[in-house]
C-alpha cells in the first residue's frame, strides 16, 4: 500500500490551504507531519483522506488514482485532537462500529475488539461511554476505532495536544510499539519537533501550505536543506545569527569578529546566516575554538529535568537548552560558550551552505 | 501583604467523610511566606484546585484552619480576603475598556479618581497594555485579556496574595514564555505572595522559587525545582518531574547483597545498611535517566542490561534499558555513541535515591564504594 | 466552524421546503393575488391596482388600529423586558425548588390563547371575579366593558401574566450560560450587586434579549383570542387590535380584496420593524473603531 | 472550639466588622429574593387559583356570591366534560393535530437543520432568511387563503389541516432550534462515521439523532407549545369531526347564560398537558430557551 500526492493544490476561497504538495509515503512506513499551526498539515491530512478534495493534483493509492474517491470508499482511518467517540454508544461499540459496517463475523469483532482494548488498556472500560472516561482514556478509545479495522492509511491529528506531558509520554512509547508491528502508512501531525523525533520514521516539514523536506526524521533533524527546515524542526527553535565571512574571519553585525573554523576556511566571501543549535551552547567552554559570548539572561524556563535559557546581548537574543535544573535571576549576567564546529551556515537565500562536519557535512 | 498558612487542614465534598480517601484534601499543614513565587503542582484530580478555593475563600474546609497572618479567615467570603486571582480562562469585563477593567477594584471601594488613575497608569506600564487602555476588553488577544486580568489584581496596593489557576492554558505557545517573563518581572517588584497551580512542571518550575508537588491530597513536596529533580522526596515526584521521569528498581537482599531480580547491585555501605533496616519490603531504588552512566563494553561494577530501543531526539537520546524485569531509560548525549545489544550500567552513589513505602530516605554516604 | 460547500443539501432542504411553500407560499399568493382585484364572486373580478393598498391606508379606523397596536406592543415590552430580566435574576438556580420554579413559571406560555382570555373574564368579573371583585370592594368602580382604561390596563396586565415568562425563561438560559469564575471574580474585585448585573449579567443577556424582543414584538403584534374573549374589542373599539380587525373583516364582511391588501401591509409593517429592530441592535454590538486600534 | 477565640481577638477591629456586615448580607439578600419570587408565583398562580375555585364549585354557588374556595365542592362539570362527546372530543381532536404538527414538523425539520448547519449550498443565508420570516407572519393574514385552499383539496375539518397549518410558524421555529443545536456538535464526529463507513442515513439516525435528543425534546417542547395554543387557524379549519377544545369552549353560552363552571373545568383540563410536557423537559428547558445559542 502506497500513498502518492502528486502536485496538490487546494484553494479554498481564494485562500491558498496547500501549495503545490508532492509526496509519496511507502508502505509500512511512520510519518511524521510536522509544521506550526495553520501551516497546512490538518488540510493534507484532509486531503489523504478524502474528505477534501484538491484543487489541483492527483492521489494515488497502490497505483490507483483515487482523487475524487469518497472517504467511505477508501480503506482509511482517523484520530482528531479534539477526543472524537460516539458518545451514545459505548466503549466496545465504538470500537466495534467499523468492523459491524464492515460486516465482519461477531466472533471475530468480539475478538478483535478485546485484543485491541487489551493493548490500549482500555479493557475494563468496554461498558462505559467514552464522556465518563478521563480524557486519556476517551483518546484511547478513539485510537482503538481507528486501529481495529486494517485500514490502509492511519492520519493522526495532533492526537496528544489535549493530554498532560506524562501521559503524553506514555502514549508516545506505546504508539511506537504498536506501529512497529503494522503495515499500514502512519501519517501523524504534530507541532512539536521533540515529539516527531520520538516517534521516529519519516518526517515531513510544512509551512504555509508548502512541503519544505521530506525525509527520514533524524536525517531532517541533523542535515535541514534550508534555514527554514532547521527553524520549524528544532525545539527550542535554532538561533540565527547574521554575519560577513571575508578572508579568515567572520564578522557579526557592526564590529564583532571571529576567526573562521577549520571547517568553514572554505566559505567563499560574502553575507551567510549562521545556525546554532539551542542545545549545543554550553555554560562552559567545550573545546578550544569555542566563541565566548557574555550575555544578560530574560528567563529561564525549567520543565523539570531541562532548562531553556532565554538571554540576550545588545546584538542578539538566543535560546540555550540545558540538561538538568539550573535556576537563574531574571537579568543576571551568564557567560555562553558556542561551540564553531557545531554551527550551520546558510547563505543569505536561506539554502544551507554547511552542515557540521560531525554530522557529515553537506 | 500577608503570609498565608495552613493548619490541620483537610476537606472533602462529602457530608460524612470515612475513610482517607474521601477526603480531597488530606490533613495536612502548609506555609506560604509573604513575598514568595510559589507553585501548587499535581496532576488532574489531586486536590489542588480545591486548595486554591480553599485558600481564595470559595471553599471552606471541612477542618483545621486558614490564617492570614496568623488571623484565621476560615468564614471569611473572597472578597474580605483581600486575594486576587486569575482564572484558567480570561475573566474580563466585556463591555469596558481596559482602562475601566483595570480600575473597576478600585472604583468598587470608592477610591479617588486621581488614585484610581495612577495607579491604573502605573500597572498597565509594567504590564505593557498601555497603548490599549481606550480599548474595549473584548477585543483583545488572550494574552492581553490575561494580562488585564492579572492587572485587576495588582492595581489593589491592599492585595495580600494573587492566586492563579492555570493561567496561561489559553495562550498562544509563541507567547508562553514571554508572559512567564512578565510574571516574574511583576512579582520581583511588587514583592506580594504569588501562588501559581498548574500541571505542568514546565509552568511550575518556571515560575515558581519553591514548588508544592500535590498527589491524592496531599503535598508530598515542597521544594526548589532543583531539589525536585535532585533529590524527590517521594516516587511520585520522581515520576511526575523530568521526561521521561525518574527510574525505580524494587530491590531484594539477599546473601547480604542487593539484587535487582537476579543480578547483583554493587552499593555503598550506607545504603546497603538502610536497606537492611528498611521496616517494610517496599523497597526501590530510584535514579535519574540523567546520571545513569551507559557503557558498551563492561566496566568495573557495571551492571549487565539489555538494550529495547534507542530513541534518537537529536542532540540526546533516551535508551529504553532491560534489566530482569524492570525497564530503565537512560539519557545519553550526542558526543557519545549510543550502545546496541547490550549495555553496562553505573548508577553513581551520589545520584541513588532509597525510598521506602514511596518516601525518601535518606542515607549517609561513606568515603566512595 | 467551517461549513462545507455542497450543493447536495437541497435535497435534505426540499421535505421542508415543499410543506413551508404548501403552508406559506400558495396561501401568500393568494392574499397578493386578491389584493389587487375586485372579487364580486367566482366568475366576475376586477383588476385594481393598487387602489385597495390606498384605500386601506387611508382608512382612519385602521389608522387608529396600527396605532393602538404600537402602542399596545410598546407598553407590554416596556413592562415585560425589565420585568422578566428581574424574575430570572431571581428564580433559584439549583435544587427541586428550581425545577419546581421553572414548571411554574412556564406554565401560562402553555395555556391556549382563548382560555387565557377566559381565566382572566373570569377573574376581573365584577360579580365572580377575584380581582374585578375585589376592586369593587375596596371602592373603584372597576368596569371593563364600561371604561376603556380599565379594559386597556386589564388587557396589558394579562400580557404581562401571561408572556413575561417567555423573556424570564430566556433569561433564565442567558444567565445559566455564565460561567462561575466571572461571579468569583466579581466577589474578589469587591463588585456590588448592581455591578455584577450591569457588567457580568446583562452583556451576557443581550443576545436573548435580543430573540426575547423580536419574538414578543411580534407575537404581541398578531395578538387575537385574548382580547378577543376578555373584551371582544371593546368598549367600542379600544381593544380592537390589528388582527382583530383583519378577522372581522375578512371573514365577518367577506371583504375579500381590502381585507387582502390590509394584510400584506400588516405583514410589511412586523417585517420591516422586525428588520430595523434587529439591524439597529447588530449594529449596535459591532465596535465602533476606537483609538487605541 | 478556635470560633469563640477567633471572635474575641478581633472583635475590635472595625476590620473585622466590615467583614461581618459583608458575609451577613447575603443572607438578607436572599431572603428578599426569595420573597419577591413568591409575590411573583402568588401573582402567576392567583389567576389559575380562581379557575380550579370555580371548576368545583355548583353553578349555583359561583354566581350566588364569591366564595374564595369551593365550599359546595363538586365534580359536575369534569364529569359532565369526560361523558359529553362533544367535550371531550374537543381533547382528542386538539391533541391529534398537535401529536401529528410535531410528528411532521420534527421529520422535516431534522434534515433540513443539519444541512443549514453543516453545509454552505446556494442561496442558504437567503433560505434560512425567508424561513424565519414566515415566524412573523400573523396568522390573521393567512386565514382566508387558508379556509379557501384545504376546502379546495378536500382538508378543511380534517386533523391534518390544521396540522399543516401550524406547519407555517412551527416548521421555521423547529429548524432554527435544532440547527443551534446541531451546530454544537463537532463535525469530527460526522467525519469519523463516515471514515467508519457509515452512509448517511444510517449515521444520521443511529449516531446524530441521538446525540442532539435534549435539542429534540426541546424543540418538541416549542412545537407542541405553539401548536396547543393556537387558536385562530384551528377554529377556522374546521367545524366539528376536528374541532379543537379552544373552540368548543366558546360555545358553553347556553340558553340560560354562560356556563362558568363548566367553563372553567375545561380550561383547567386545558393546563394540565402543557404541565405533563414542561415536566419532562425541566431539565433542558434552561439551555432551550437559549435555542442552543449562547
Amino acid at each position: 500500500m502506497s500513498l502518492i500526492l502528486e502536485n496538490i493544490d487546494r484553494l479554498v476561497g481564494g485562500e491558498t490551504y496547500i501549495n503545490d504538495v508532492s509526496l509519496e509515503l511507502q508502505p509500512g512506513s511512520f510519518n511524521a507531519l510536522l509544521g506550526r499551526t495553520l501551516s497546512g498539515k490538518t488540510s493534507l491530512m484532509r486531503l489523504m483522506a478524502g474528505l477534501d478534495a484538491p484543487t489541483r493534483g492527483r492521489v494515488w493509492m497502490n497505483g490507483e488514482d483515487v482523487t475524487g474517491r469518497s472517504v467511505r470508499k477508501r480503506n482509511v482511518s482517523m484520530v482528531y485532537q479534539q477526543f472524537i467517540n460516539y458518545p451514545n454508544l459505548s466503549v466496545y461499540d465504538n470500537i466495534a462500529s467499523p468492523l459491524r459496517l464492515a460486516r465482519v463475523k461477531r466472533r471475530e469483532i468480539d475478538r478483535r475488539v478485546r485484543e485491541i482494548a487489551e493493548m490500549l488498556h482500555i479493557a475494563p472500560f468496554l461498558d462505559r461511554l467514552p464522556l465518563e472516561l478521563s480524557g486519556g482514556q476517551q483518546q484511547r478509545t478513539a485510537m482503538g476505532r481507528a486501529l481495529v479495522k486494517d485500514a490502509d492509511i492511519i492520519l493522526f491529528d495532533e492526537p496528544l495536544v489535549n493530554l498532560d506531558y506524562k501521559l503524553r509520554e506514555e502514549f508516545r512509547d506505546e504508539l511506537r510499539a504498536v506501529f512497529a508491528e503494522r503495515n499500514c502508512i502512519a501519517v501523524y501531525a504534530t507541532t512539536e519537533p521533540a515529539e516527531a523525533l520520538a516517534l521516529g520514521g519519516n518526517s515531513a516539514v510544512l509551512h504555509e501550505g508548502r512541503l519544505v523536506q521530506y525525509g527520514r526524521t533524524e536525517e531532517v533533524y541533523h542535515r535541514p536543506r534550508t534555514i527554514l527546515s532547521a527553524e520549524m524542526f528544532s525545539e527550542p527553535p535554532i538561533n540565527i545569527i547574521d554575519g560577513c565571512v571575508s578572508g579568515t574571519e567572520v564578522t557579526f553585525d557592526s564590529g564583532w569578529h571571529f576567526p573562521l573554523d577549520d571547517d568553514l576556511r572554505a566559505l567563499p566571501a560574502g553575507e551567510y546566516r549562521f545556525g546554532v543549535r539551542a542545545s549545543h551552547i554550553s555554560l562552559t567552554p567545550q573545546a578550544g575554538d569555542d566563541i565566548e559570548m557574555r550575555m544578560s539572561v530574560d528567563l529561564a524556563e525549567i520543565s523539570g529535568s531541562e532548562t531553556f535559557l532565554h538571554v540576550h546581548n545588545e546584538r542578539v537574543h538566543l535560546t540555550v537548552h540545558l540538561a538538568g535544573v539550573h535556576e537563574f535571576c531574571v537579568d543576571a549576567p551568564v557567560t555562553l560558550y558556542v561551540p564553531t564546529h557545531k554551527v550551520y551556515v546558510f547563505d543569505r537565500e536561506g539554502a544551507v551552505v554547511h552542515i557540521p562536519s560531525h554530522l557529515g557535512g553537506i | 501583604m500577608a503570609e498565608i498558612a495552613l493548619k490541620s487542614l483537610a476537606h472533602s465534598y462529602l457530608d460524612a467523610p470515612g475513610s482517607p480517601q474521601d477526603y480531597a484534601i488530606r490533613e495536612m499543614d502548609h506555609v506560604w511566606h509573604q513575598g514568595g513565587a510559589y507553585a501548587l503542582l499535581g496532576p488532574s484530580g489531586c486536590g489542588k484546585s480545591t486548595l486554591l478555593n480553599i485558600i481564595s475563600g470559595l471553599l471552606e474546609p471541612t477542618r483545621g484552619d486558614v490564617l492570614f497572618d496568623g488571623e484565621r479567615v476560615n468564614a471569611l467570603p473572597p472578597e474580605a480576603r483581600n486575594i486576587a486571582q486569575v482564572f484558567q480562562f480570561p475573566v474580563i469585563y466585556d463591555t469596558m475598556t481596559v482602562y475601566d477593567n483595570l480600575a473597576f477594584p478600585l472604583r468598587n471601594v470608592k477610591t479617588p479618581a486621581a488614585r484610581v488613575h495612577e495607579r491604573v497608569m502605573e500597572v498597565a506600564e509594567v504590564l505593557e497594555l498601555t497603548p490599549q487602555l481606550k480599548r474595549k476588553a473584548k477585543n483583545l488577544t488572550a494574552d492581553e485579556k490575561q494580562k488585564v486580568s492579572m492587572g485587576r489584581g495588582l492595581v489593589r496596593d491592599d492585595v495580600s496574595a494573587i492566586l492563579f489557576d492555570e493561567p496561561l492554558t489559553v495562550i498562544d505557545p509563541q507567547l508562553k514564555w514571554k508572559l512567564r517573563r512578565k510574571l516574574k518581572e511583576i512579582h520581583q517588584r511588587f514583592e506580594i505572595t504569588m501562588v501559581y497551580v498548574t500541571h505542568d512542571q514546565l509552568e511550575a518550575s518556571t515560575f515558581a522559587d519553591k514548588i508544592a508537588v500535590m498527589y491524592e491530597g496531599q503535598v508530598v513536596q515542597f521544594g526548589t525545582p532543583r531539589e525536585l529533580f535532585e533529590t524527590p522526596n517521594h516516587t511520585f515526584v520522581g515520576y511526575f518531574i523530568g521526561s521521561p521521569g525518574m527510574n525505580f528498581l524494587e530491590i531484594t537482599l539477599r546473601d547480604d547483597r542487593v539484587r535487582v531480580g537476579d543480578s547483583a547491585l554493587e552499593v555503598e555501605e550506607g545504603m546497603r545498611r538502610a536497606i537492611e533496616a528498611a521496616p517494610s519490603a517496599n523497597v526501590k531504588l530510584g535514579i535519574r535517566p540523567e546520571f545513569i552512566e551507559v557503557h558498551e563494553a563492561p566496566v568495573a561494577g557495571g551492571i549487565e542490561a539489555s538494550v529495547e530501543h534507542i530513541q534518537d531526539l537529536g542532540t540526546y537520546a533516551i535508551v529504553d534499558l532491560r534489566l530482569g524485569d524492570t525497564s530503565l531509560k537512560a539519557r545519553v548525549e550526542e558526543d557519545q555513541s549510543p550502545p546496541t545489544g547490550r549495555a553496562y550500567l553505573r548508577f553513581p552513589a551520589a545520584r541513588l535515591g532509597l525510598y521506602v513505602d514511596e518516601y525518601r530516605v535518606e542515607i549517609d554516604h561513606d568515603e566512595s564504594p | 466552524m467551517t461549513k462545507v460547500r455542497n450543493n447536495h443539501a437541497w435535497w435534505l432542504i426540499l421535505p421542508m421546503l415543499l410543506l413551508v411553500a404548501f403552508s406559506a407560499i400558495i396561501p401568500l399568493m393568494t392574499v397578493v393575488n386578491y389584493s389587487v382585484q375586485d372579487v364580486f364572486d367566482a366568475n366576475t373580478r376586477f383588476f385594481t391596482g393598487t387602489e385597495w393598498f390606498r384605500e386601506m391606508l387611508n382608512d382612519p379606523a385602521l389608522q387608529a388600529a396600527v396605532l393602538r397596536q404600537f402602542a399596545f406592543s410598546l407598553t407590554v415590552l416596556a413592562i415585560e423586558v425589565p420585568l422578566g430580566i428581574g424574575i430570572a435574576l431571581l428564580m433559584p438556580k439549583k435544587g427541586w425548588q428550581a425545577s419546581a420554579v421553572l414548571i411554574l413559571v412556564t406554565m401560562p406560555l402553555l395555556i391556549p390563547w382563548n382560555v387565557v382570555g377566559s381565566i382572566w373574564q373570569i377573574f376581573t368579573r365584577g360579580d365572580i371575579g377575584l380581582m374585578g371583585w375585589s376592586l369593587r370592594e375596596l371602592g373603584y368602580g372597576y368596569n371593563i366593558t364600561a371604561s376603556p382604561v380599565d379594559a386597556w390596563a386589564t388587557i396589558i396586565l394579562m400580557d404581562v401574566w401571561h408572556w413575561t415568562p417567555l423573556i424570564a425563561l430566556l433569561c433564565y438560559s442567558g444567565l445559566r450560560s455564565i460561567p462561575d469564575a466571572y461571579y468569583q471574580a466579581a466577589r474578589i474585585d469587591r463588585a456590588s450587586q448592581w455591578s455584577v448585573f450591569r457588567y457580568i449579567q446583562l452583556p451576557k443577556l443581550t443576545n436573548v434579549l435580543v430573540i426575547g424582543v423580536l419574538l414578543r414584538f411580534m407575537h404581541s403584534f398578531m395578538i387575537y383570542a385574548e382580547p378577543f374573549v376578555l373584551t371582544g374589542g371593546g368598549p367600542g373599539s379600544s381593544t380592537t387590535f390589528l388582527s382583530q380587525s383583519l378577522t372581522t373583516m375578512a371573514i365577518g364582511q367577506q371583504d375579500l380584496g381590502p381585507s387582502a391588501a390590509f394584510s400584506l401591509i400588516y405583514f410589511l409593517i412586523i417585517l420591516l420593524v422586525s428588520w430595523v429592530f434587529y439591524t439597529a441592535i447588530m449594529n449596535m454590538q459591532k465596535d465602533k473603531p476606537d483609538g487605541g486600534v | 472550639m478556635g470560633e469563640s477565640e477567633m471572635t474575641d481577638s478581633t472583635s475590635n477591629s472595625p476590620a473585622a466588622d466590615a467583614r461581618r456586615r459583608r458575609q451577613a448580607r447575603p443572607v438578607t439578600r436572599q431572603w428578599r429574593k426569595r420573597a419577591l419570587m413568591a409575590t411573583y408565583i402568588v401573582f402567576v398562580l392567583l389567576p389559575v387559583y380562581w379557575l380550579l375555585n370555580m371548576s368545583f364549585q355548583s353553578n349555583t354557588e359561583i354566581l350566588g356570591g364569591l366564595t374564595l374556595w369551593p365550599e359546595d365542592f363538586t365534580l359536575e362539570h369534569y364529569a359532565k366534560i369526560f361523558t359529553d362527546a362533544n367535550w371531550y372530543m374537543g381533547y382528542v381532536n386538539s391533541i391529534t393535530y398537535v401529536a401529528m404538527n410535531m410528528a411532521i414538523s420534527i421529520v422535516v425539520a431534522l434534515p433540513a437543520a443539519y444541512a443549514f448547519s453543516r453545509y454552505q449550498f446556494i442561496g442558504d443565508k437567503h433560505l434560512f432568511f425567508w424561513l424565519l420570516t414566515n415566524l412573523m407572519a400573523p396568522p390573521a393574514v393567512f386565514l382566508l387563503p387558508y379556509f379557501q385552499l384545504y376546502y379546495t383539496v378536500g382538508l378543511f375539518d380534517t386533523h391534518v389541516a390544521v396540522a399543516l397549518a401550524h406547519c407555517l410558524f412551527n416548521i421555521p421555529l423547529a429548524v432554527w432550534i435544532l440547527e443551534g443545536f446541531m451546530s454544537g456538535v463537532p463535525k469530527e464526529i460526522d467525519e469519523t462515521a463516515f471514515i467508519d463507513g457509515y452512509s448517511f442515513p444510517r449515521f444520521f439516525v443511529r449516531i446524530f439523532v441521538p446525540m442532539i435528543s435534549s435539542g429534540i425534546g426541546v424543540t418538541l417542547f416549542f412545537l407542541f407549545m405553539f401548536s396547543w395554543v393556537e387558536l385562530l387557524l384551528a377554529s377556522t379549519l374546521t367545524a366539528t369531526n376536528a374541532q379543537p377544545i379552544a373552540s368548543v369552549m366558546t360555545q358553553t353560552k347556553g340558553a340560560s347564560g354562560i356556563d362558568w363552571g363548566t367553563l372553567a373545568a375545561a380550561g383547567a383540563l386545558t393546563i394540565l398537558p402543557g404541565i405533563v410536557v414542561v415536566y419532562f423537559v425541566r431539565n433542558h428547558i434552561a439551555k432551550g430557551f437559549a435555542l442552543g445559542r449562547t
